[in-house]
């Protein structure tokens, strides 16, 4: 969508203060990045900050395709058990006999089943959701248990280890100076940005989740275009997936168990409506490096286990707060 | 000098037993003047465990003990820790055996082991109760695609055979770790089989959730094994409706721990495989035992 | 389906068959399985069902009075954990009945800061309730240290507060009269006071609500009142049937409540649902798990069962409101 | 004179919803280049057969011809491949985006790859805006235009294609004079262009200004059609509503006048209006009349507690109150019914009857549960006062027609004997034959001694019922006129700021 101003004028100073004032997680994001660096020594460090990085790869992957399908009005609740099957998958074909002469060659077929894999079962999601009617929530749901069903029918409760250290090390290595995963999740985090902000599609999906009744009166092909988006969320859990068992050289039936909530979490205080029609990559950047820096942050200040639950949830309530009391209208406001 | 050793822990809070852990692990750590603990809590997340161990490898703390939330999962960034030249401790439950080469040491309990002492006291039950030829039981198993889980139904299936052939085992079905699953589970297998005989569970608060259920179904008669000797396990067998289980210390498990990581530090040898006993406990001989603290 | 609906032509039965899409699928459902699956429709086998539906069935009544008004509550499965950790843990302490009041004060409150903070504050209830729900997990175990709490096995047999989830009335479980006496008491108060025609109102438009003078703020408010004080009864459903809690065990129920609800056809987005069909959600939730357990299936056939279960139940139910077997969107 | 193929025919539509045969056998034809008006009252079918041209909605039976061809129009997307483009008559617009992206909503200018083509884009809906005298520009979030402008952007969507078929639903429902010509300029050069055109409207003139031909539609079935130049008003109504009415009769028969029941002095809300004070007496009928923007609406809205003032005095009966929410405005005797009927005024997921009741539901019970009886008798008696046509009490409000809504959002607050009446907009897309009866009503209940406001943006409506008129501008109180004295110039002059006399 283009970027709406209402008001041209404006200073640096003046633009930035607008801007944060519709990004209120940025706003957040910096004050938790000084109050941290402040408070601990090893948080502002090189190293560390590569290390957020690559940790908030995972959420963050999917966070880009769940920004798409929540602006659509949407949910994905299946992500976590998509994460596990195509980390399965990867992990598992590689090893297979079959490509064993193939070298690190032999890493592709498993990626390549892995993706298809999110992008099937993100299809099945958008197609079942399109042709019943049936709310995204419930179908997402469902699937999010029966999905994780199918995770143990492949791999009979075992998990996988990866043969090829290339795979590992794929996960450890670097590229001009950045961890290779967190390249890959600013890459598309970039691309995912145009396509949102530039595209035909993009603006489509704004109008869907926005008024849907209006987009099918206005032509738009609501069913295909909302399946589209579900299955760009499947490839984005599947690629979290893979990246996660890079850095695991392994995978497990277990894997991603509540990150669907996370990343709900993340996407939403990043200023994406549940409701649909509003949201941005940007805002959903903010969301997931906020929760990430949170959690490296407390895990360096060692704070005890019981309590980093009620601070973390304290402090998720408190940026909403904080996003209430930037955004008020003043004292015109209608008092609904 | 002090050691700074970081720990991160599989789940602390989802039962008595890894809290407990954290608790006799904390005291340890503070009752040594040369240890200084880092101490993390992975919430069952593999991804966060992961992390958290790149955190600490990032604070180069001088040692890491590991509680692996996933056996396999862990090991690359076992292997980052070793290549940053950090010895690495697994506890409680061990790593895949490719990731052997990049820790000093395993303290803990043997899962499998525990599953197949479980199997045997079963079986010598129904042997002293003459009915071994014909028991038919059930497995409430733990939480599916973990370790222990794993490990122990594994030790239990595989040595069941080997001492009472003739037992069957009608079915499996995972009670999660939770009482109230498991108590529901054990209804639903009550309303489907008119005998049975004895239940094994992969720890004692599932088995005596199944308990609840059988008493409340007036089927008596049946003996319970579990695993983890809990408190509620203990009073359950001494009022003789709980028959056995294995009996396995947090303090122990943690002590073990520390001492192993603090050994490893300051050049001690240590066995790679470092085991505490865990031994059988049943209405014969559970006064050798004191109650569990859990 | 859509076709058979066309042949009736008749508008009452076909307005009968809209509104009861859901009751449709139940039957269908319970005899599918009542001939499929052995001991399946046995005395035994329904009450037990019904029993341990119960404690879902009562915190889903709650949620439903709050989804009906357009929000959300994911802190149940934690404030689940909470209320019986904390009656469980003061039963034997200050004794049950002072336990049980203490406990529900407490989980009151927790409501209450739901209620302030989504009424009052206009904050995202989605947000809020998964902040509470970490929070009031990490409350639940500083409460407990992180430790299991029992009820002193000595007295388990003769506490009167074994009442709630073992006792019976005339043959019947208690739990299933609980829960069955609540849904009457909050259906009928959803469906024929002004409280309930208010909390339709305010999921069904909260602007147009505000211009007809109700009070959006409290009517908010008050729901997550009515949730919570589902979940201390849950609770106390729960600690008195198991007679010892964990700090986890109400982990996950937030979704399966919420899936029992949805299922039951109340729409997410606020304004219209019934406590009648959430009873029906989630039973079918609780059969559909226990047929499957039946069964023998292993556990991960279940899952991909229940998968295609609910999706085509609500399905069926979408299907008979609109009078077509697929959606109209393009 | 041969008379040009019909570009658009459709032959036997018929269309059943639950309960109601909304449709029975409906012939139409438009021709290139004609203005075609559809009348009739409200819930007729009108927009009914709209949108089944739309593809909205699949006919029952009937069959549709487009250029002779008969053709079948399964979705939107068919439609508008046929070249039929619908501008609804609820706003069917996607409030969060741009004003450019929706009117190009569904048909964004390409570049390659999918990417928008924003120049293209901001030109061709620059040149659109420009036609229509718009003061906003492409970029604007359409959510935060009035509505009257979000109308314009809806009818703007008729230019960015050449169709052949046009057509407008209640365009004019919330557009002022000025707007109004301006639309009627996009008509005719859309009829220059030979496109054909439906337009869909209660307002008499309008119809006869513009249109060629006119049908009419009566509970669902084909009534007839007619050259407008060989017909008049009343011919029209009869065939609509099968009686005669007596129209634009000037109200001059004053009810007694009561004791002061409101007055306001020197009310403000920040920028929105400043200094406003007027009274009203309990029998009269005050009417605000003003441009679009004038803030009679936010005036209304802070009578009701929806806003706070930021100075002024409010005295009900000579008291001064403080009115902090709608609540309170109730419980003092205050009733609003306000301009948006689908967002402030009806909860349409609900039926019929509790949305009537819902402000007086507290007072509607037996024992702890709402009385039925009570609730029924309610809704019974305002469906025959003001011709609700739903089919039961249960009948969702969400699919009634667009002036049976409105006519619910009346009852449900003349229910409620309010001492002060407020309505805004009161008969926005209402039929003629139920608008007399409003004003009728609105008549009645003065003489029974209300105290009412009008808030209205026709000017017929304000001169018909209004014991005295207050004219507004930009916030201001520019004049007050008594219904005796008022002429149409005056108060034209008035609410475009062009005079400064204040009249007492
Ligand atoms: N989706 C729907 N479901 C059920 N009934 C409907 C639906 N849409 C319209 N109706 C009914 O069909 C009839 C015709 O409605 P329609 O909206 O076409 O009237 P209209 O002539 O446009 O009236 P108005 O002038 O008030 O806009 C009404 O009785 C209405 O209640
Ligand atoms: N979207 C908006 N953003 C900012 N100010 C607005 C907006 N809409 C209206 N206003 C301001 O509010 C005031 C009143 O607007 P509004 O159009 O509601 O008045 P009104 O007299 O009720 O007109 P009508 O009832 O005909 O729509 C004006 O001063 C106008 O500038
Ligand atoms: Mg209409
Ligand atoms: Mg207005």
């Amino acid at each position: 969508m283009a970027d709406i101003t209402a008001t041209q004028d404006g200073s640096g100073a003046n633009r930035f203060l607008h801007w944060i004032i519709h990004h209120p997680i940025w706003a957040f994001v910096v004050i938790v990045f000084i109050f941290f660096s402040v408070m601990n020594e090893h948080f502002f460090a090189l190293g560390n900050f590569k290390n957020i990085l690559i940790q908030a790869s995972t959420l963050g992957l999917i966070a880009l395709g769940m920004t798409l399908v929540m602006i659509n009005g949407n949910i994905d609740l299946s992500v976590g058990a998509v994460v596990a099957l195509a980390a399965s998958l990867t992990v598992d074909i590689m090893g297979w006999p079959m490509f064993e002469g193939w070298g690190n060659w032999q890493i592709l077929p498993g990626v390549l089943a892995g993706l298809a894999a999110g992008v099937l079962l993100g299809a099945l999601n958008g197609f079942i959701v399109w042709k019943t009617g049936v709310d995204a929530f419930i179908v997402t749901l469902g699937a999010m248990l029966g999905v994780r069903g199918l995770v143990f029918v492949y791999t009979e409760e075992q998990s996988f280890f990866a043969m090829n250290f290339a795979y590992s090390d794929f996960g450890a290595s670097s590229l001009v100076g950045l961890p290779t995963l967190a390249l890959i999740f600013l890459v598309f985090t970039a691309l995912v940005h145009i396509l949102l902000s530039r595209t035909v599609h993009g603006s489509n999906t704004y109008a869907v989740g926005d008024n849907r009744e209006a987009a099918v009166n206005a032509g738009i092909r609501v069913g295909p275009h909302m399946m589209i988006n579900f299955m760009i969320v499947g490839f984005f859990a599947a690629l979290a997936g893979i990246t996660l068992s890079t850095q695991m050289g392994a995978s497990t039936p277990n894997l991603g168990t509540n990150f669907e909530l996370w990343v709900i979490t993340a996407v939403v205080l990043g200023g994406t409506k549940l409701t649909g029609g509003a949201g941005s990559i940007i805002g959903t950047f903010g969301g997931v490096l906020a929760i990430q820096i949170l959690r490296n942050g407390m895990n360096l200040m060692q704070v005890p286990a019981f309590w980093v639950l009620v601070i973390l949830g304290s402090i998720l309530i408190g940026v909403l707060f904080l996003d209430k009391q930037l955004n008020r209208k003043g004292a015109e406001e209608l008092r609904l | 000098e002090t050691y700074r050793i970081g720990i991160t822990q599989n789940n602390v809070g989802v039962d008595s037993y890894q809290t407990t852990y954290e608790q006799a692990f904390i005291e340890s750590a503070e009752a040594d003047p040369d240890v200084e603990a880092v101490v993390l809590d992975a919430g069952g997340d593999v991804a966060r465990q992961i992390a958290q161990i790149q955190d600490l490898v990032q604070q180069q703390v001088d040692a890491i003990i590991i509680w692996p939330t996933q056996g396999k999962a862990v090991v690359p960034a076992v292997r980052a820790a070793h290549n940053a030249g950090i010895p690495v401790v697994i506890t409680n439950s061990n790593i895949a055996e490719e990731g052997f080469e990049f820790i000093k040491s395993f303290s803990g309990p043997d899962n499998i082991t525990q599953g197949s002492r479980a199997a045997e006291i079963m079986c010598d039950k129904f042997k002293e109760m003459g009915i071994e030829n014909e028991a038919q039981i059930v497995q409430i198993s733990g939480q599916p695609g973990y370790t222990t889980a794993i490990e122990r139904a594994k030790g239990f299936e595989d040595r069941l055979p080997e001492v009472c052939p003739e037992v069957t085992l009608l079915e499996t079905q995972p009670g999660d770790w939770n009482r109230e699953k498991s108590q529901r589970v054990m209804e639903t297998f009550l309303t489907k089989y008119d005998d049975i005989d004895g239940v094994y569970a992969g720890d004692d608060n599932m088995g005596v959730g199944a308990l609840n259920a059988a008493k409340a179904a007036g089927r008596e008669g049946i003996i319970f094994v579990g695993a983890t000797n809990f408190a509620v396990g203990y009073e359950a067998m001494g009022r003789g409706e709980y028959w056995g289980s294995i009996y396995q210390s947090p303090v122990d498990d943690a002590k073990n721990a520390l001492a192993t990581a603090k050994a490893i530090l300051t050049g001690e040898e240590v066995p790679f495989l470092n085991y505490f006993d865990t031994p059988k406990i049943t209405q014969d001989n559970m006064d050798e035992f004191t109650k569990p603290v859990f | 389906m859509a076709a058979l609906v066309g042949r009736l032509g008749n508008g009452d039965l076909k307005g009968l068959i809209a509104r009861n899409g859901i009751f449709i699928a139940f039957v269908v459902f319970m005899i599918a399985f009542g001939i499929g699956v052995d001991r399946f429709l046995t005395f035994q086998n329904l009450e037990n069902v019904v029993k341990t539906t119960a404690i879902i069935g009562v915190i889903a009544l709650g949620v439903t009075v709050v989804v009906l008004s357009g929000n959300l509550d994911l802190s149940v499965g934690s404030m689940l954990s909470f209320g019986t950790v904390m009656v469980v843990d003061l039963h034997d302490k200050i004794g049950p009945g002072a336990g049980i009041l203490v406990m529900m004060i407490a989980v009151l409150a927790l409501g209450a800061v739901n209620g302030l903070l989504i009424g009052f504050l206009r904050l995202n209830s989605l947000i809020v309730t998964l902040g509470m729900l970490s929070a009031i997990q990490g409350l639940t175990l500083i409460y407990s240290g992180g430790k299991n709490v029992d009820i002193d096995p000595s007295t388990q047999d003769t506490t009167w507060f074994r009442v709630f989830g073992r006792g019976e009335i005339a043959g019947v479980d208690m739990p299933i009269i609980i829960f069955f006496a609540l849904a009457v008491v909050i259906g009928m108060i959803v469906a024929y006071t002004p409280y309930g025609r208010r909390v339709y109102a305010v999921g069904g438009n909260p602007t147009a609500a505000v211009f007809s003078g109700i009070r959006r703020n409290r009517v908010v408010f008050s729901t997550y009142l009515v949730s919570a004080f589902c979940v201390g009864i849950a609770s106390i459903i729960l600690g008195s049937r198991v007679m010892g809690s964990q700090n986890t065990v109400g982990q996950g129920y937030e979704l399966l409540v919420l899936a029992g609800v949805i299922l039951g056809g109340t729409s997410l987005l606020g304004g219209s649902g019934s406590i009648l069909k959430t009873v029906i959600g989630v039973l079918i939730l609780g059969f559909i798990q226990n047929g499957l357990l039946l069964l023998g299936y292993p556990f991960f056939a279940q899952w991909i069962v229940t998968w295609v279960v609910i999706i085509l139940a609500v399905w069926l139910d979408v299907a008979a409101k609109r009078g077509r077997l697929l959606s109209p969107i393009a | 004179m041969t008379e040009p193929n019909p570009t658009l025919r459709l032959k036997g539509i018929v269309k059943t919803f639950p309960g109601v045969r909304a449709l029975d056998g409906v012939d139409f034809d438009v021709r290139p280049g004609e203005v075609h008006a559809l009348m009739g009252e409200n819930g007729a079918g009108k927009s009914t057969l709209m949108k089944i041209l739309a593809g909205v909605y699949h006919p029952d039976e009937g069959q549709i011809f487009i250029d002779d061809r008969p053709v079948v129009i399964r979705s939107p997307i068919e439609a508008k491949e046929h070249g039929i483009t619908l501008i609804h008559q609820e706003l069917s617009l996607a409030e969060e985006m741009s004003v450019a992206e929706n009117i190009f909503l569904g048909e964004l200018p390409r570049k390659k790859w999918g990417f928008v083509d924003w120049k293209t884009l901001d030109e061709r809906v620059g040149t659109i805006l420009q036609k229509l005298n718009a003061d906003w520009g492409p970029r604007t979030r359409i959510g935060s235009l009035s509505i009257a402008k979000q109308q314009m952007c809806e009818i703007a969507r008729a230019l960015t294609h050449s169709a052949k078929i046009v057509v407008f639903d209640e365009p004019t429902a919330s557009l002022t004079d000025a707007e109004k010509v301006v639309l009627f300029d996009v008509i005719e050069d859309l009829k220059a262009e030979g496109v054909g055109i439906v337009y869909i409207s209660h307002r008499m003139e309008e119809i006869f200004k513009i249109t060629d031909r006119i049908s009419v539609l009566r509970d669902g079935s084909y009534r007839g059609t007619l050259n407008t130049r060989e017909t008049d008003e009343d011919e029209i109504t009869q065939m609509m509503i099968g009686r005669s009415l007596e129209l634009h009769r000037r109200n001059i028969e004053h009810a007694e006048e009561g004791e002061e029941v409101l007055s306001v002095e020197g009310l403000s809300c920040g920028r929105l209006f400043q200094d406003v004070s007027f009274t009203v007496k309990a029998g009269e009928i005050v009417g605000f009349y003003g441009l679009v923007g004038a803030g009679r609406t936010e005036m209304a809205e802070t009578l009701f507690g929806l806003r706070r003032p930021t100075a002024g005095k409010i005295r009900l009966a000579g008291e001064e109150v403080h009115i902090g929410s709608p609540s309170e405005a109730i419980e003092k005797g205050i009733s609003l019914v306000p301009e948006n009927r689908k967002e402030q005024g009806l909860v349409l997921g609900m039926n019929c009857r509790d949305n009537i009741t819902l402000p007086q539901i507290d007072d509607l019970t037996a024992g702890p549960f709402v009385a039925n009886g009570a609730e029924v008798a309610i809704y019974d008696m305002y469906r025959d006062r003001l011709q609700i046509k739903a089919p039961t009490w249960r009948t969702l409000v969400g699919s009634l027609s667009g002036g049976n809504q409105q006519k619910i959002v009346i009852g449900k607050w003349l229910s409620m004997k309010p001492r002060l009446l407020i309505v805004d907009e009161p008969t926005r897309g209402i039929d003629v034959g139920s608008k007399s009866e409003i004003h009728k009503l609105l008549r009645e209940l003065a003489h029974q001694g209300y105290a009412i406001i009008v808030v209205s943006s026709e000017m017929p409506e304000v001169l018909h019922v209004s014991d005295r008129i207050i004219a507004m501008h930009n916030g201001r109180i520019t004049r007050t006129f008594s219904a005796d004295a008022v002429t149409e110039e005056d108060l034209i002059q008035a609410i475009s700021g062009l005079t400064s006399d204040k009249a007492a």
